[in-house]
Protein backbone atom coordinates (compact mmCIF):
# COMPACT_ATOMS: atom_id res chain seq x y z
CA UNK A 1 0.00 0.00 0.00
CA UNK A 2 1.34 3.69 -0.74
CA UNK A 3 0.32 6.21 1.36
CA UNK A 4 0.82 10.14 0.09
CA UNK A 5 2.38 12.25 2.75
CA UNK A 6 2.27 15.92 2.92
CA UNK A 7 4.06 18.38 5.30
CA UNK A 8 3.44 21.75 6.43
CA UNK A 9 4.50 25.19 7.98
CA UNK A 10 8.32 24.46 8.90
CA UNK A 11 8.29 20.44 8.65
CA UNK A 12 8.66 21.35 5.14
CA UNK A 13 12.36 22.53 6.29
CA UNK A 14 13.15 19.79 8.82
CA UNK A 15 12.26 17.56 5.85
CA UNK A 16 13.43 19.35 3.05
CA UNK A 17 10.05 17.68 1.44
CA UNK A 18 6.60 19.46 1.20
CA UNK A 19 5.16 15.43 -0.19
CA UNK A 20 6.69 12.04 -0.20
CA UNK A 21 5.42 8.37 -0.62
CA UNK A 22 5.64 5.77 1.42
CA UNK A 23 5.28 2.12 1.08
CA UNK A 24 3.13 0.37 4.36
CA UNK A 25 1.97 -3.20 4.57
CA UNK A 26 -2.07 -3.45 4.57
CA UNK A 27 -2.99 -2.60 7.67
CA UNK A 28 -0.22 -0.47 8.91
CA UNK A 29 -0.83 2.18 12.07
CA UNK A 30 -0.27 6.08 11.42
CA UNK A 31 2.28 4.86 14.82
CA UNK A 32 4.26 2.57 12.05
CA UNK A 33 4.03 5.35 9.23
CA UNK A 34 5.73 7.42 11.70
CA UNK A 35 8.69 5.41 12.46
CA UNK A 36 9.44 5.24 8.87
CA UNK A 37 9.35 9.05 8.50
CA UNK A 38 11.81 9.72 11.06
CA UNK A 39 14.00 7.26 9.42
CA UNK A 40 14.09 9.08 6.54
CA UNK A 41 13.55 12.31 8.19
CA UNK A 42 16.08 12.21 11.29
CA UNK A 43 15.28 15.59 12.21
CA UNK A 44 11.03 14.92 13.03
CA UNK A 45 11.94 12.96 15.48
CA UNK A 46 12.54 15.81 18.04
CA UNK A 47 9.18 16.76 16.99
CA UNK A 48 7.47 13.86 18.41
CA UNK A 49 5.48 15.09 21.06
CA UNK A 50 4.09 18.47 18.78
CA UNK A 51 3.40 16.91 15.44
CA UNK A 52 -0.23 16.66 14.90
CA UNK A 53 -1.16 14.12 12.25
CA UNK A 54 -4.31 13.99 10.15
CA UNK A 55 -5.91 11.85 7.87
CA UNK A 56 -7.66 13.93 4.85
CA UNK A 57 -9.19 16.58 7.11
CA UNK A 58 -9.58 15.04 10.20
CA UNK A 59 -7.08 14.14 13.08
CA UNK A 60 -6.27 11.03 13.86
CA UNK A 61 -4.22 9.38 16.78
CA UNK A 62 -1.24 6.83 16.18
CA UNK A 63 -2.91 3.76 16.09
CA UNK A 64 -5.29 4.80 13.59
CA UNK A 65 -5.24 1.77 11.09
CA UNK A 66 -4.39 3.19 7.21
CA UNK A 67 -6.76 2.46 4.27
CA UNK A 68 -5.61 2.31 0.69
CA UNK A 69 -6.26 6.15 -0.15
CA UNK A 70 -5.86 7.85 2.90
CA UNK A 71 -3.15 11.01 2.31
CA UNK A 72 -1.65 11.89 5.38
CA UNK A 73 -0.60 15.48 6.70
CA UNK A 74 1.95 15.87 9.45
CA UNK A 75 2.58 19.79 11.13
CA UNK A 76 3.40 21.33 13.92
CA UNK A 77 0.78 23.15 16.19
CA UNK A 78 -1.33 25.37 14.43
CA UNK A 79 -1.40 29.30 15.06
CA UNK A 80 -4.00 30.61 13.77
CA UNK A 81 -5.20 34.00 14.07
CA UNK B 1 -27.50 29.73 11.70
CA UNK B 2 -26.54 31.78 8.63
CA UNK B 3 -21.97 30.79 8.11
CA UNK B 4 -19.63 32.63 5.25
CA UNK B 5 -16.40 31.37 5.52
CA UNK B 6 -13.26 33.00 3.71
CA UNK B 7 -9.55 32.25 3.15
CA UNK B 8 -8.04 34.59 1.09
CA UNK B 9 -4.96 36.29 0.71
CA UNK B 10 -6.59 39.95 -0.16
CA UNK B 11 -6.60 42.52 2.37
CA UNK B 12 -9.30 41.99 4.99
CA UNK B 13 -11.90 45.63 3.92
CA UNK B 14 -13.39 45.64 7.66
CA UNK B 15 -15.82 48.77 6.90
CA UNK B 16 -17.09 46.94 3.86
CA UNK B 17 -17.59 43.89 5.89
CA UNK B 18 -19.48 46.03 8.75
CA UNK B 19 -21.17 47.87 5.72
CA UNK B 20 -22.42 44.80 4.37
CA UNK B 21 -23.98 43.35 7.68
CA UNK B 22 -27.47 41.75 8.02
CA UNK B 23 -29.46 41.27 10.95
CA UNK B 24 -33.57 40.22 11.77
CA UNK B 25 -35.38 42.62 13.64
CA UNK B 26 -34.90 39.79 16.81
CA UNK B 27 -30.99 40.30 17.17
CA UNK B 28 -29.25 42.83 19.79
CA UNK B 29 -25.48 42.24 19.21
CA UNK B 30 -23.08 42.57 16.83
CA UNK B 31 -19.56 41.45 17.96
CA UNK B 32 -16.37 41.98 15.77
CA UNK B 33 -12.79 40.37 16.40
CA UNK B 34 -10.16 42.22 14.57
CA UNK B 35 -6.67 39.97 14.72
CA UNK B 36 -4.03 42.08 13.90
CA UNK B 37 -0.70 41.52 12.96
CA UNK B 38 2.54 43.23 15.92
CA UNK B 39 5.60 44.48 15.07
CA UNK B 40 7.02 42.33 17.63
CA UNK B 41 6.74 38.76 17.92
CA UNK B 42 8.55 38.37 20.51
CA UNK B 43 11.85 39.86 21.53
CA UNK B 44 12.34 40.08 17.66
CA UNK B 45 10.95 43.62 15.62
CA UNK B 46 9.18 41.96 12.28
CA UNK B 47 7.91 43.81 9.12
CA UNK B 48 4.70 40.98 8.46
CA UNK B 49 3.76 37.65 9.21
CA UNK B 50 3.43 34.94 6.38
CA UNK B 51 0.40 32.84 6.93
CA UNK B 52 0.16 29.36 5.51
CA UNK B 53 -2.61 27.48 5.36
CA UNK B 54 -3.47 23.69 4.78
CA UNK B 55 -7.14 25.23 3.16
CA UNK B 56 -8.99 22.33 2.54
CA UNK B 57 -8.74 21.12 6.04
CA UNK B 58 -8.64 24.77 7.70
CA UNK B 59 -12.14 24.64 6.33
CA UNK B 60 -13.42 21.74 7.47
CA UNK B 61 -12.25 22.42 10.64
CA UNK B 62 -13.68 25.82 10.37
CA UNK B 63 -17.42 24.28 9.65
CA UNK B 64 -16.81 21.74 12.66
CA UNK B 65 -16.11 24.52 14.75
CA UNK B 66 -19.47 26.64 13.37
CA UNK B 67 -21.33 23.37 14.16
CA UNK B 68 -20.20 23.59 17.74
CA UNK B 69 -21.35 27.06 17.61
CA UNK B 70 -24.65 26.28 16.74
CA UNK B 71 -25.25 23.58 18.58
CA UNK B 72 -24.46 25.51 21.99
CA UNK B 73 -26.04 28.80 21.57
CA UNK B 74 -29.02 30.68 19.56
CA UNK B 75 -26.36 32.45 17.08
CA UNK B 76 -27.86 33.99 14.16
CA UNK B 77 -24.93 34.27 11.85
CA UNK B 78 -20.82 33.61 11.83
CA UNK B 79 -18.96 35.48 9.21
CA UNK B 80 -14.98 34.78 9.39
CA UNK B 81 -12.33 36.10 7.42
CA UNK B 82 -8.48 34.82 7.66
CA UNK B 83 -6.21 36.42 5.56
CA UNK B 84 -2.78 34.08 3.99
CA UNK B 85 0.17 34.81 2.54
CA UNK B 86 1.82 38.19 3.51
CA UNK B 87 0.01 40.49 6.34
CA UNK B 88 2.14 43.12 7.37
CA UNK B 89 2.39 44.80 10.21
CA UNK B 90 -0.97 46.51 11.23
CA UNK B 91 -3.01 44.95 8.78
CA UNK B 92 -5.89 42.08 10.09
CA UNK B 93 -5.18 38.58 9.78
CA UNK B 94 -8.31 37.58 11.22
CA UNK B 95 -11.84 38.80 11.55
CA UNK B 96 -15.03 37.62 12.97
CA UNK B 97 -18.18 39.20 13.33
CA UNK B 98 -20.94 37.05 15.43
CA UNK B 99 -24.43 38.09 15.47
CA UNK B 100 -27.33 36.91 18.49
CA UNK B 101 -29.85 37.75 20.23
CA UNK B 102 -28.04 39.17 23.33
CA UNK B 103 -24.47 39.85 23.89
CA UNK B 104 -23.40 37.46 26.36
CA UNK B 105 -23.62 34.75 23.54
CA UNK B 106 -22.54 36.81 20.95
CA UNK B 107 -19.18 37.69 23.47
CA UNK B 108 -19.17 33.84 24.58
CA UNK B 109 -19.44 32.17 20.77
CA UNK B 110 -16.86 34.84 19.37
CA UNK B 111 -14.30 33.85 21.64
CA UNK B 112 -15.02 30.10 21.44
CA UNK B 113 -14.83 30.25 17.75
CA UNK B 114 -10.72 32.00 18.06
CA UNK B 115 -9.53 29.93 20.74
CA UNK B 116 -11.01 26.81 18.90
CA UNK B 117 -9.78 28.25 15.66
CA UNK B 118 -6.15 28.54 17.69
CA UNK B 119 -6.61 24.79 18.67
CA UNK B 120 -7.75 23.06 15.88
CA UNK B 121 -7.33 24.96 12.46
CA UNK B 122 -4.23 24.39 10.52
CA UNK B 123 -2.60 27.65 9.54
CA UNK B 124 1.05 28.46 10.38
CA UNK B 125 2.95 31.62 10.91
CA UNK B 126 6.02 32.71 9.85
CA UNK B 127 7.84 36.01 10.73
CA UNK B 128 9.22 38.36 7.88
CA UNK B 129 11.96 40.42 9.55
CA UNK C 1 -4.98 55.41 27.51
CA UNK C 2 -6.78 57.43 24.37
CA UNK C 3 -10.58 57.36 24.78
CA UNK C 4 -13.43 59.34 22.25
CA UNK C 5 -16.79 59.28 23.82
CA UNK C 6 -20.03 60.66 21.61
CA UNK C 7 -23.53 60.64 23.10
CA UNK C 8 -25.84 61.81 20.07
CA UNK C 9 -28.70 61.76 18.36
CA UNK C 10 -26.93 61.06 15.13
CA UNK C 11 -27.17 57.55 13.74
CA UNK C 12 -24.01 55.18 14.30
CA UNK C 13 -21.54 55.01 11.05
CA UNK C 14 -20.28 52.22 12.20
CA UNK C 15 -18.55 51.20 9.06
CA UNK C 16 -17.16 55.24 9.14
CA UNK C 17 -16.00 54.92 12.66
CA UNK C 18 -14.29 51.26 11.66
CA UNK C 19 -12.50 53.05 8.88
CA UNK C 20 -11.52 56.04 11.16
CA UNK C 21 -9.43 53.27 13.59
CA UNK C 22 -5.94 54.47 14.60
CA UNK C 23 -3.92 51.59 15.91
CA UNK C 24 0.03 51.27 17.12
CA UNK C 25 2.02 49.14 16.26
CA UNK C 26 2.01 47.19 19.04
CA UNK C 27 -1.39 46.26 18.87
CA UNK C 28 -2.98 43.16 18.47
CA UNK C 29 -6.58 43.41 18.96
CA UNK C 30 -9.62 45.24 18.28
CA UNK C 31 -12.96 44.29 19.38
CA UNK C 32 -16.53 46.00 18.52
CA UNK C 33 -19.80 45.48 20.10
CA UNK C 34 -22.81 47.08 18.44
CA UNK C 35 -26.46 46.94 20.64
CA UNK C 36 -28.96 47.15 17.85
CA UNK C 37 -32.80 47.43 18.80
CA UNK C 38 -34.71 45.10 18.93
CA UNK C 39 -38.65 44.58 17.45
CA UNK C 40 -39.39 42.88 20.46
CA UNK C 41 -39.20 44.13 24.21
CA UNK C 42 -40.53 41.08 26.19
CA UNK C 43 -44.04 40.15 24.32
CA UNK C 44 -44.39 43.59 22.89
CA UNK C 45 -43.78 44.44 19.76
CA UNK C 46 -41.87 48.36 19.52
CA UNK C 47 -41.20 50.17 16.46
CA UNK C 48 -37.92 51.59 18.35
CA UNK C 49 -36.72 52.72 21.23
CA UNK C 50 -36.80 56.23 23.05
CA UNK C 51 -33.11 56.75 24.96
CA UNK C 52 -32.91 60.10 27.41
CA UNK C 53 -29.80 60.32 29.39
CA UNK C 54 -28.81 63.00 32.11
CA UNK C 55 -25.83 63.53 30.04
CA UNK C 56 -23.44 65.36 32.20
CA UNK C 57 -23.73 62.87 34.50
CA UNK C 58 -23.06 60.09 31.73
CA UNK C 59 -20.02 61.63 30.64
CA UNK C 60 -18.80 62.25 34.09
CA UNK C 61 -19.54 58.42 35.06
CA UNK C 62 -18.03 56.93 31.56
CA UNK C 63 -15.47 58.56 32.71
CA UNK C 64 -14.96 57.08 35.70
CA UNK C 65 -15.37 53.79 33.48
CA UNK C 66 -12.52 54.20 31.46
CA UNK C 67 -10.40 55.18 34.85
CA UNK C 68 -10.69 51.42 35.61
CA UNK C 69 -9.99 50.02 32.56
CA UNK C 70 -7.18 52.38 32.09
CA UNK C 71 -5.91 50.80 35.92
CA UNK C 72 -7.12 47.18 35.31
CA UNK C 73 -5.50 46.33 31.73
CA UNK C 74 -2.94 47.58 29.25
CA UNK C 75 -5.47 49.25 26.42
CA UNK C 76 -4.65 51.85 24.14
CA UNK C 77 -7.77 52.75 23.36
CA UNK C 78 -12.03 53.05 24.18
CA UNK C 79 -14.38 54.63 21.65
CA UNK C 80 -17.82 54.43 22.59
CA UNK C 81 -20.58 56.14 20.85
CA UNK C 82 -24.64 56.06 22.52
CA UNK C 83 -26.81 57.61 20.39
CA UNK C 84 -29.93 58.88 22.51
CA UNK C 85 -33.37 60.40 21.21
CA UNK C 86 -35.34 57.73 18.75
CA UNK C 87 -33.07 54.76 17.70
CA UNK C 88 -35.64 52.78 15.32
CA UNK C 89 -35.14 49.19 15.62
CA UNK C 90 -32.33 47.02 13.51
CA UNK C 91 -30.11 50.43 14.45
CA UNK C 92 -27.28 50.54 16.58
CA UNK C 93 -27.69 52.23 19.52
CA UNK C 94 -24.55 51.75 21.57
CA UNK C 95 -21.57 50.79 19.91
CA UNK C 96 -18.01 50.42 21.38
CA UNK C 97 -14.13 49.86 20.17
CA UNK C 98 -11.31 48.48 22.52
CA UNK C 99 -7.91 48.12 20.93
CA UNK C 100 -5.26 46.41 23.13
CA UNK C 101 -2.05 44.37 22.92
CA UNK C 102 -3.98 41.10 23.08
CA UNK C 103 -7.68 39.66 22.17
CA UNK C 104 -7.95 38.62 26.31
CA UNK C 105 -7.60 41.99 28.04
CA UNK C 106 -9.77 43.34 24.96
CA UNK C 107 -12.48 41.32 25.27
CA UNK C 108 -12.61 41.35 29.13
CA UNK C 109 -12.32 45.46 28.89
CA UNK C 110 -15.34 45.86 26.65
CA UNK C 111 -17.42 43.31 28.08
CA UNK C 112 -16.31 45.61 31.49
CA UNK C 113 -17.28 48.97 30.32
CA UNK C 114 -20.78 47.57 29.03
CA UNK C 115 -21.71 45.55 32.65
CA UNK C 116 -20.65 48.73 34.18
CA UNK C 117 -22.29 51.10 32.08
CA UNK C 118 -25.78 49.22 32.51
CA UNK C 119 -24.75 49.70 36.29
CA UNK C 120 -23.96 52.99 36.60
CA UNK C 121 -24.73 55.18 33.55
CA UNK C 122 -27.54 57.27 33.66
CA UNK C 123 -29.48 56.74 30.18
CA UNK C 124 -32.89 54.92 30.03
CA UNK C 125 -34.82 53.47 27.82
CA UNK C 126 -38.63 53.58 26.48
CA UNK C 127 -40.24 51.67 23.95
CA UNK C 128 -41.69 53.41 20.74
CA UNK C 129 -44.96 50.91 19.86
CA UNK D 1 -31.84 76.18 52.12
CA UNK D 2 -33.35 75.54 48.74
CA UNK D 3 -32.51 72.39 46.71
CA UNK D 4 -33.21 71.73 43.12
CA UNK D 5 -34.59 69.06 42.47
CA UNK D 6 -34.44 66.74 38.57
CA UNK D 7 -36.33 64.08 38.28
CA UNK D 8 -35.32 61.46 34.87
CA UNK D 9 -37.29 59.03 33.02
CA UNK D 10 -40.39 57.73 34.17
CA UNK D 11 -39.95 59.53 37.40
CA UNK D 12 -40.88 62.65 35.68
CA UNK D 13 -44.71 60.98 35.03
CA UNK D 14 -44.76 59.89 38.36
CA UNK D 15 -44.36 63.40 39.63
CA UNK D 16 -45.55 65.39 36.48
CA UNK D 17 -43.04 67.35 36.86
CA UNK D 18 -38.90 67.30 35.59
CA UNK D 19 -37.34 70.14 37.98
CA UNK D 20 -38.88 71.43 41.44
CA UNK D 21 -37.38 73.23 44.73
CA UNK D 22 -37.36 71.84 48.40
CA UNK D 23 -36.77 74.29 51.09
CA UNK D 24 -34.81 72.17 54.03
CA UNK D 25 -32.81 72.99 57.46
CA UNK D 26 -29.39 73.70 56.84
CA UNK D 27 -27.30 70.55 57.13
CA UNK D 28 -30.20 68.08 56.13
CA UNK D 29 -29.94 64.54 54.34
CA UNK D 30 -30.76 62.79 51.35
CA UNK D 31 -32.96 61.23 53.74
CA UNK D 32 -34.80 64.00 55.11
CA UNK D 33 -35.15 65.29 51.20
CA UNK D 34 -36.59 62.74 49.95
CA UNK D 35 -39.40 61.92 52.80
CA UNK D 36 -39.87 65.81 51.76
CA UNK D 37 -40.43 64.92 48.37
CA UNK D 38 -42.39 61.72 49.24
CA UNK D 39 -45.13 64.25 50.94
CA UNK D 40 -45.42 66.21 47.94
CA UNK D 41 -44.93 62.95 45.47
CA UNK D 42 -46.83 60.31 46.75
CA UNK D 43 -46.28 58.29 43.81
CA UNK D 44 -42.55 58.47 44.49
CA UNK D 45 -42.90 56.17 47.13
CA UNK D 46 -43.58 52.99 45.53
CA UNK D 47 -40.08 53.56 44.38
CA UNK D 48 -38.44 53.71 47.17
CA UNK D 49 -35.98 50.41 46.83
CA UNK D 50 -35.01 51.46 43.15
CA UNK D 51 -34.71 54.90 43.20
CA UNK D 52 -30.95 55.97 42.48
CA UNK D 53 -29.99 59.43 43.69
CA UNK D 54 -27.07 61.87 42.71
CA UNK D 55 -25.61 64.94 43.87
CA UNK D 56 -24.21 66.58 40.97
CA UNK D 57 -23.01 64.01 39.07
CA UNK D 58 -21.83 61.57 41.62
CA UNK D 59 -24.54 58.80 43.31
CA UNK D 60 -24.84 59.89 46.79
CA UNK D 61 -26.63 57.78 50.09
CA UNK D 62 -29.65 58.56 51.93
CA UNK D 63 -27.15 59.63 54.65
CA UNK D 64 -25.56 62.41 52.60
CA UNK D 65 -25.56 65.63 54.04
CA UNK D 66 -26.52 68.30 51.34
CA UNK D 67 -24.72 71.30 50.95
CA UNK D 68 -25.94 74.80 49.50
CA UNK D 69 -26.26 75.09 45.69
CA UNK D 70 -26.15 71.01 45.40
CA UNK D 71 -28.76 69.89 42.74
CA UNK D 72 -30.26 66.23 43.43
CA UNK D 73 -31.11 63.95 40.97
CA UNK D 74 -33.80 61.13 41.50
CA UNK D 75 -34.31 58.44 38.62
CA UNK D 76 -35.01 55.04 38.26
CA UNK D 77 -32.49 52.25 37.64
CA UNK D 78 -30.37 53.29 34.38
CA UNK D 79 -30.49 50.76 31.48
CA UNK D 80 -27.99 52.24 28.73
CA UNK D 81 -26.99 50.15 26.11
Amino acid sequence: MTTKVHFYSYFKELTDCAETQVELADGSTIEQLYTELIRRFPKLAAMNHSTLIAVGVEYQGRSYVLQAGDEVSLFPPVQGG
Amino acid sequence: MKRELTISTEVIDEAKLVAGRTMSQGMGAAIYFAGVVRAAEGKEIIKAIDYEAFEVMARHQFGKIFDDVEKRWPIESVRLVHRIGVVAVNEASLWVEVIAPHRGEAFAACQFIIEEMKRVVPIWKKPVV
